[in-house]
């Protein structure tokens, strides 16, 4: 595994470049433990100040510093993509190699699942969801919610590699060895699966931040906790961009999107160190 | 299997219709900043003749797929030709594959043509059959559009497929006929070259049999020559005229197919024909030890010494050439001993 | 290729309709004679029955301009200049013990249609109300009206079921009132309540024109006969303005950019900071309430820090006023609007006619109020904070914030509480609370810690007051989390269901001394159990005995008596010293003008008029603009 | 049963079922919601006008009583299945009594012509040029569009949006920013409402179709750098048959059958950059009347819009699964 990351970071320009962006974006968001002023707290500063030598990417018209804000607010965004990735990966092995593995009718009945789920509009029942909940709708909920709609796509695909092992010499030595279902998916197939899901999960990552900040700039999520969306949401609220404080929305966007290029780039070339027919038109060029 | 082998021929006039040179096609790869090079096919010099049948043999990996799609000018990176000429001579006019692309294309069908591995799926999918053959070949013959479809469909029935799968999806036919249509399409220009790379591995016993009788059949009859490939021996024996063995990128041996299968002079030869099941054989085959080479890093030498059983010391530091020897060609320092191992 | 067909033919589309499009803002409607108002986007626009119940178009203009009724009160003016007679011909006219009231009509007034319009109306209005219990104003119509007559075709008569000396306050236009139905068209109807009375007959001066089915837009156009209205009547001169539109014209930057565009005339309301940057980019070509720093119009309406009575230890006024204590207003004025605020000690807004009735009289009572915190008395009121709020501002406004004390005090207010930590401290103590490190404890031991409601989005400015207030109070060690209700607000007040919240419930006429508004609904008979839900307005369901002596006193004096302005001050002195709410400051509302084609918008220097899009009052704005001289020519 | 029939049962059985578990699932997170519909429309009504507290009581019970939300959860669902079969989701509460239904029939015209354009074009222009630059390896225009696209690909269309608005609305005000079409045009087929509509479109339509193009043009431009691998293509290059040819028949109506099948995947997630787009273009569709149904907290048209809105993606699934084996032959013929 390190050899790979390695291998990749030598070779690859994608991920290098991938790699470098996320790293950075993360160290960023992590310095926000660091931060002299406390993220929820406003008018501490000179509100509207732009970027200068004492508050490098300025301050908000809630007198906040923006680097802070932005700081904690990409923890708390990345947080909230890792979370929804974790828990739809886990749903998403969990269908998706049963199916694979299983075949036949029960293949078929978590498939018709699956498919319904994928045709269902998920920012209608997002939105559905927070009406019921309102200020109950805490981020982790929200993460559960968008997890449990975040999973279908990644399910097929990680299903269609499973049933390529299925009928593999491996998979029926270890039958009948007498390796139990269970333990024949997460010590047989698991490593192979890995890839895929190492590939859907950036994806799926950039899905739920995607999700996240559409979610908060709306207003449909805990306004309190600072959020790339909820940055937004503010600068909306303060009318930042008519107002000419452009760097209130200016940086959030910015580092959002690098954000995404990052994590899409690691996509990508993870994508193509694992297709092996992408991997081959590279070695022509 | 019963293993036949195909009767001479009644030698023809030597005419050459392929040539190919000091040919040397590589692999040429860069990634995660290895640069490898792989020989796959390395220097080879073969004349193939009008009316000919000339077969290909060698285990997998031994680069005779390279060889033949590298005839085929079929090659995409990373094989890229690194020396050597590949000449087909078509009535008089002299088309360098590699030389000029455009004439080259302008050729295929009309005087070239290819059946690929897997030629089960050489169709598209989502069109018709008479999408094919409308693609491939109207433009080489001239004909009016009604005239081209009685021509196609006369060529269809004459081996043996119902005009009907013209108007059929690929998939609607089975892959026998799917075999055979490829076949159909690859000769309804009666073309004066095929190249063929393993056209029956994909199919049962039974359908490979017919296969090949009408590869024959369609051969005598239009009179082109044959290039094929393939790893299986019984194959060869039943229709080729003149074998080529390749091994890890080289010709080792060339010759008539009775006479090799007779006299084998390369080991390594031997080794594929006495490995062939035989009748009444009891004998448990030899199985040659080691595995093939890796033609990144090919053995010094001859490339079969670590595995040949009558490697001597020379083996081992010089490379034999390919000297006449007999009725064809052979490259080994011990060529004469074989028959005795 | 037939994409590229495709994309030929699109751009060709696109390039011959591109121009045609633009040239007309509004189609087939000259700009310079029409004024265009932000509307709320109509979800029902293809309805036009106001005495159902919902919403939809009626805010689109339908109140504003084709609705009519006996009364308007000026929620901006001040003596009798704040009252207008308008199908009335005259105040109303009461019998001694207030079960009685007489109206009478003017006479030549006319539905749109040509139908004079006559007490027939006005009975019919009252009676179908009462026969139909979903509709706007039936409930209020079944408890006062016992029987409604017309004597003659301009005379009605009222008789009540028990005395009411503020009945007429129905048929008052302060926001809106109880409409007067058109009987020739309602009689006609089976159903008056699933009736979407589409078109409307206007009994004012403007008639429907069109209206967007997607409830983007309706288009009002003066009527031929407007000299025909209560309204037209009155008017030396023809009304300039032939169209309104009203439009939903999007989110508060689009609204901005709109206005800066002279697509949008009138601003229901924008952040702050959108009403500083049209000042900033539109210059001369802008008004507002007040024409620079702090632009904002304050509505009759309290802003205030609500407590839930019923829950503890918010029962408690030591309490209150601890938690009043701790507020820095300076910050809340800063940080909700942007020191743009319209600061209230008072109980009541400090508009209109509030001013010279209640905050100057009682400046003084203010100054020497004692407030005993359990070991010592202090006065806490603060005069200067004007003063104090001016001098934050004038680093970013400089020289149009003004230096005189009494121009400061009607931008920013007359003064509030100043922030005394000590104070709040030995209150608190005095309540049996005490202090762990930076944690009060309450009496019972647990830590003391507050739920703030706010709404939110709906009412951006009191979410940020919000905010910043539970920071005050967090920081003083009563750890406070904002609460953000949304829609569920209105349900969660009424119920209960808060500890405390940033919202209103204090409104007032404006325009007029009397309480009674609001006041009457604080009698100690209609508090809620707890879990019930409380009807408006006693929203902290405050219990006193006091305080129900003055209602029951205000109720019998009559509207105009001048017992109703000392009845007013009881009610306020009684409000300061239990502190039953923190008020904040006035609802400022920043609406600013575009002048690019009219002018004479109402001003803090001359409130003639409402100038709010969704008050009915804003009629009497739009019949005085006055086109300006260097409007762009069609 | 042939391949073909039992594809359309399948995909018939796949829409009901969609059907089904969308509106249950509506249901029941609606009916879960604290917002009590008879409060909620009280506060509308008093929060301005003078009040009677006895008057707001008669008002309660009148209320009450005109929503109808009697009976059991059971009873309530069995009822609210009855009345999406009618296509009757009663009053809307913020727009009582109009039916939900007349605001959302009224609405989803504009979603669906906004949609339908800004889908079809993303999906066209994304494939065709994912086409291209899977094709066309080495262009260097190809690769430059591509790396535009697929960098505008992750970013919200609210920020994209929001970007074109400001620019077009602010900075250089040229195209309309709010509504469906130009104020006092009365809709009909006149050539100045049709232009008013695009018009009006273009921004939102843009905003969709910018963030929209990235996947097309990804997956489409991995699937043809695979299938000119394929050993029909391979043999159809070395069959001489002309690269026009080649790319037409042979790379991209293969690369399009997966394609068609990720349109119909991808209309659920369309369909929510639509509700994002249309609220802040102000654009008169479903989305904005769900967002503001959601603000004024309107209990039946939240639930109408959402219902509606997943029958409505179900059934364009449907339309496009039933498409589908008209571009291809192995469903259509077995």
């Amino acid at each position: 595994m390190f050899s790979i990351l390695r291998d990749l970071l030598r070779f690859n320009v994608e991920f290098l470049v991938g790699f470098v962006l996320t790293a950075l974006i993360f160290l960023f968001a992590a310095a926000h433990f660091f931060a002299p002023y406390p993220d929820t707290a406003i008018y501490l500063l000179p509100p509207d100040m732009p970027p200068s030598a004492e508050f490098w990417l300025g301050t908000t018209s809630r007198g906040q510093d923006v680097f802070w804000q932005m700081s904690a607010a990409i923890w708390n965004t990345m947080t909230f993509g890792l979370v929804v990735m974790i828990l739809s990966r886990i749903i998403a092995l969990a269908v998706g190699m049963l199916s694979g593995y299983l075949g036949g009718k029960a293949d078929e009945v978590l498939m018709t699942i699956n498919d319904t789920l994928i045709a269902l509009p998920n920012i209608p029942i997002l939105l559905l969801v927070y009406f019921v909940m309102r200020d109950q709708m805490t981020w982790p909920l929200l993460a559960v919610t968008a997890a449990l709609l975040g999973w279908n796509y990644d399910a097929r695909l990680i299903r269609s590699v499973t049933l390529s092992l299925r009928n593999r010499e491996f998979t029926r030595h270890a039958v009948f060895a007498g390796m139990s279902v269970p333990q024949v998916l997460v010590r047989q197939h698991l490593p192979y699966v890995m890839p895929v899901v190492f590939f859907t999960a950036m994806n799926n990552l950039i899905w739920a931040i995607g999700l996240e900040v559409t979610l908060s700039v709306l207003g449909f999520s805990d306004v309190n906790r600072p959020t790339v969306g909820g940055m937004i949401y503010w600068a909306n609220q303060h009318q930042a961009a008519v107002s000419g404080i452009w760097w209130w929305l200016v940086f959030p966007i910015v580092a959002v999107v690098l954000l995404f290029l990052g994590l899409f780039l690691l996509a990508i070339s993870i994508n193509e160190y694992i297709d092996p027919r992408s991997r081959l038109s590279r070695m022509g060029g | 299997m019963q293993v036949e082998v195909k009767p001479e021929t009644l030698a023809a006039p030597a005419e050459p219709v392929l040539r190919v040179e000091n040919l040397k096609a590589y692999y040429q790869m860069n990634y995660f900043g290895v640069s490898r090079e792989v020989r796959a096919v390395d220097d080879i010099t073969l004349t193939i003749h009008r009316n000919e049948i000339y077969g290909i043999a060698g285990e997998s990996s031994s680069g005779k797929s390279s060889l033949i799609k590298t005839i085929a000018g079929a090659i995409r990176p990373p094989l890229r030709v690194v020396s050597g000429s590949v000449r087909f001579d078509f009535g008089g006019r002299t088309l360098d594959v590699y030389d000029d692309p455009q004439a080259m294309k302008a050729a295929r069908w009309r005087h070239l043509s290819y059946v690929m591995q897997g030629s089960m799926n050489v169709l598209n999918p989502v069109r018709r059959v008479k999408h094919a053959f409308h693609d491939f070949a109207f433009r080489h013959m001239g004909l009016s559009p009604s005239a081209f479809r009685a021509r196609v469909e006369a060529h269809l029935e004459q081996i043996g497929l119902d005009p009907q799968v013209l108007e059929a999806y690929p998939h609607q036919l089975s892959g026998g006929m799917r075999q055979r249509l490829a076949i159909g399409l690859a000769t309804v220009c009666e073309p004066e070259f095929i190249i063929a790379d393993e056209p029956t591995t994909a199919l049962d016993v039974l359908v490979q049999q017919d296969v090949l009788a009408l590869i024959k059949d369609v051969q005598s009859r239009l009179g082109s020559s044959i290039i094929f490939v393939t790893h299986d021996m019984t194959v060869h024996a039943a229709i080729a005229d003149r074998i080529g063995i390749i091994y890890a990128g080289r010709l080792v041996e060339e010759g008539p197919a009775q006479a090799m299968f007779a006299r084998p002079q390369h080991p390594y030869t031997a080794h594929l024909i006495a490995s062939l099941p035989r009748i009444g054989d009891t004998t448990r085959r030899q199985s040659l030890p080691g595995k093939p080479p890796n033609l990144a890093d090919p053995p010094s030498g001859c490339r079969f010494h670590p595995r040949c059983p009558l490697a001597i010391t020379k083996c081992e530091t010089e490379s034999p050439p390919l000297e006449p020897r007999g009725e064809g060609r052979v490259a080994c320092w011990r060529a004469g001993e074989v028959a005795a191992a | 290729m037939m994409f590229k067909n495709l994309l030929a033919a699109i751009l060709l589309v696109a390039a011959s309709i591109l121009p045609a499009a633009a040239q007309d803002f509004i189609a087939g409607i000259p700009r310079n004679q029409t004024l265009i108002i932000q509307g709320p986007p109509a979800q029902n626009a293809e309805w036009f029955n106001l005495w159902a119940p919902g919403g939809g178009a009626s805010n689109n203009g339908l109140q504003q301009l084709a609705a009519d009724t006996f009364w308007f009160i000026n929620p901006d003016g001040t003596g009798d200049a704040a009252w207008t007679n308008a199908l009335a011909a005259d105040r109303p006219q009461y019998n001694a013990d207030f079960t009685e009231m007489t109206v009478k009509l003017k006479d030549g007034i006319f539905w749109s249609d040509g139908v004079p319009f006559t007490a027939d109306d006005v009975v019919y209005t009252v009676e179908t109300q009462i026969a139909h219990p979903g509709m706007g104003w039936s409930a209020p119509f079944t408890v006062n009206v016992d029987r409604v007559e017309a004597t003659d075709p301009h005379t009605v008569v009222f008789h009540l079921k028990a005395p009411n000396s503020r009945f007429h306050t129905l048929f008052t236009v302060r926001w809106n009132a109880a409409w007067i139905m058109p009987k020739h068209v309602f009689e006609k109807v089976a159903d008056p309540l699933s009736f979407n009375n589409n078109p409307p007959v206007s009994l004012s001066a403007y008639v429907l024109h069109s209206y967007d089915k997607a409830g983007n837009w309706a288009i009002w156009k003066l009527r031929d006969d407007w000299q025909r209205t209560s309204i037209g009547m009155g008017l030396k001169e023809p009304p300039q303005v032939k169209y309104v539109v009203y439009r939903n014209a999007g989110n508060p930057d689009a609204r901005v950019i709109e206005q800066l565009n002279h697509n949008l005339d009138v601003i229901n309301d924008i952040a702050p900071e959108g009403m500083f940057t049209i000042a900033r980019k539109a210059g001369d070509q802008m008004a507002a309430w007040f024409p620079g720093f702090p632009f904002a119009h304050p509505d009759p309406t309290l802003p205030s820090v609500l407590f839930n009575h019923q829950v503890k230890p918010f029962d408690n006024a030591d309490v209150r006023w601890a938690l009043a204590l701790m507020i820095d207003i300076r910050s809340v004025a800063m940080g909700a609007y942007r020191g743009a605020a319209n600061l209230a000690a008072l109980s009541t807004p400090p508009t209109g006619i509030a001013v010279p009735d209640y905050y100057e009289p009682m400046q003084d009572w203010l100054k020497g109020f004692e407030l005993n915190t359990g070991t010592r008395t202090i006065k806490p009121y603060d005069p200067t904070i004007a003063e104090q709020v001016a001098a934050l501002v004038r680093p970013q406004w400089g020289d149009s914030i003004p230096s005189d004390p009494a121009k400061l005090k009607t931008m920013f207010g007359f003064g509030w509480w100043k922030q005394d930590v000590q104070a709040a401290t030995e209150l608190l103590q005095k309540a049996g609370f005490t202090k762990q490190g930076n944690q009060w404890m309450m009496p019972d031991g647990k830590p003391f810690a507050i739920r703030l409601m706010v709404e939110g989005d709906n009412v951006p400015t009191l979410a940020r007051a919000g905010s910043i207030i539970a920071q005050q109070w967090s920081m003083q060690g009563i750890k406070t989390t904002i609460d953000v209700a949304g829609p569920t607000n209105g349900q969660r007040l009424g119920a209960g269901d808060f500890e405390a919240a940033i919202y209103w419930s204090v409104e007032t006429w404006g325009g007029h001394p009397d309480l009674s508004f609001f006041l009457d609904s604080y009698d100690s008979a209609y508090i809620a159990e707890p879990g019930k839900t409380q009807p408006p307005r006693n929203l902290q369901r405050w219990k006193s005995e006091k305080l129900d002596a003055i209602i029951q006193a205000n109720r019998k004096v009559a509207f105009d008596s001048p017992q109703v302005v000392d009845l007013g001050r009881d009610y306020l002195k009684l409000a300061v010293e239990e502190m039953p709410f923190i008020p904040l400051m006035a609802y400022n509302k920043f609406a600013p003008f575009d002048t690019t084609y009219w002018t004479g918008y109402p001003s803090a220097a001359d409130p003639y008029s409402a100038s709010g899009p969704f008050w009915s009052n804003l009629r009497y704005m739009v019949v005085a603009l006055k086109p300006n001289p260097a409007a762009p020519k069609p | 049963m042939d391949g073909f029939a039992k594809y359309l049962a399948r995909r018939f059985l796949q829409f009901i079922l969609v059907i089904f578990l969308g509106v249950s699932l509506a249901f029941l997170i609606t009916h879960l919601s604290p917002v009590d519909p008879v409060e909620q429309s009280v506060s509308l009504m008093t929060n301005f006008g003078a009040t009677d507290p006895r008057s707001v009581e008669l008002l309660r019970a009148a209320l009450s009583e005109l929503y109808g939300l009697q009976g059991s959860f059971f009873e309530q669902y069995l009822a609210f299945w009855g009345r999406v079969l009618h296509g009757d989701f009663g009053p809307s509460l913020s727009s009582f009594p109009t039916p939900v239904m007349s605001l959302i029939m009224g609405a989803l015209p504009w979603t669906v012509g906004l949609l339908t354009l800004s889908v079809l074009i993303s999906w066209c222009l994304g494939n065709l040029l994912g086409a291209l630059a899977g094709y066309f390896r080495s262009n260097v225009l190809l690769k430059l569009s591509g790396a535009a696209v697929m960098a505008l690909h992750p970013v919200p269309a609210y920020i994209v949006g929001l970007l074109l608005l400001l620019t077009f609305g602010f900075v250089w005000p040229v195209l309309p920013i709010s509504g469906g079409a130009q104020m006092n045009l009365q809709p009909g087929f006149s050539l100045a409402f049709i232009g008013s509509v695009i018009q009006h479109g273009l921004l939102p339509a843009l905003t969709l179709v910018l963030v929209g193009i990235g996947s097309w043009f990804i997956s489409m431009r991995s699937l043809v750098s695979n299938i000119v691998t394929d050993d029909h293509v391979v043999y159809a290059e070395l069959g001489g048959v002309s690269s026009a040819t080649i790319f037409s028949q042979y790379v991209a109506r293969n690369a399009l059958l997966p394609q068609l099948t990720g349109l119909a995947l991808s209309l659920g997630n369309v369909f929510g950059g639509a509700v994002i787009t249309e609220f802040l273009f102000n654009y008169p569709g479903v989305g904005r009347l769900l967002i503001q149904g959601i603000y004024s907290g309107d209990y039946s048209l939240v639930l109408g819009v959402t219902t509606m809105s997943i029958v409505a993606v179900a059934v364009a699934v449907f339309i496009i699964d039933l498409v589908y084996p008209l571009i291809d032959p192995r469903v259509r013929l077995g």
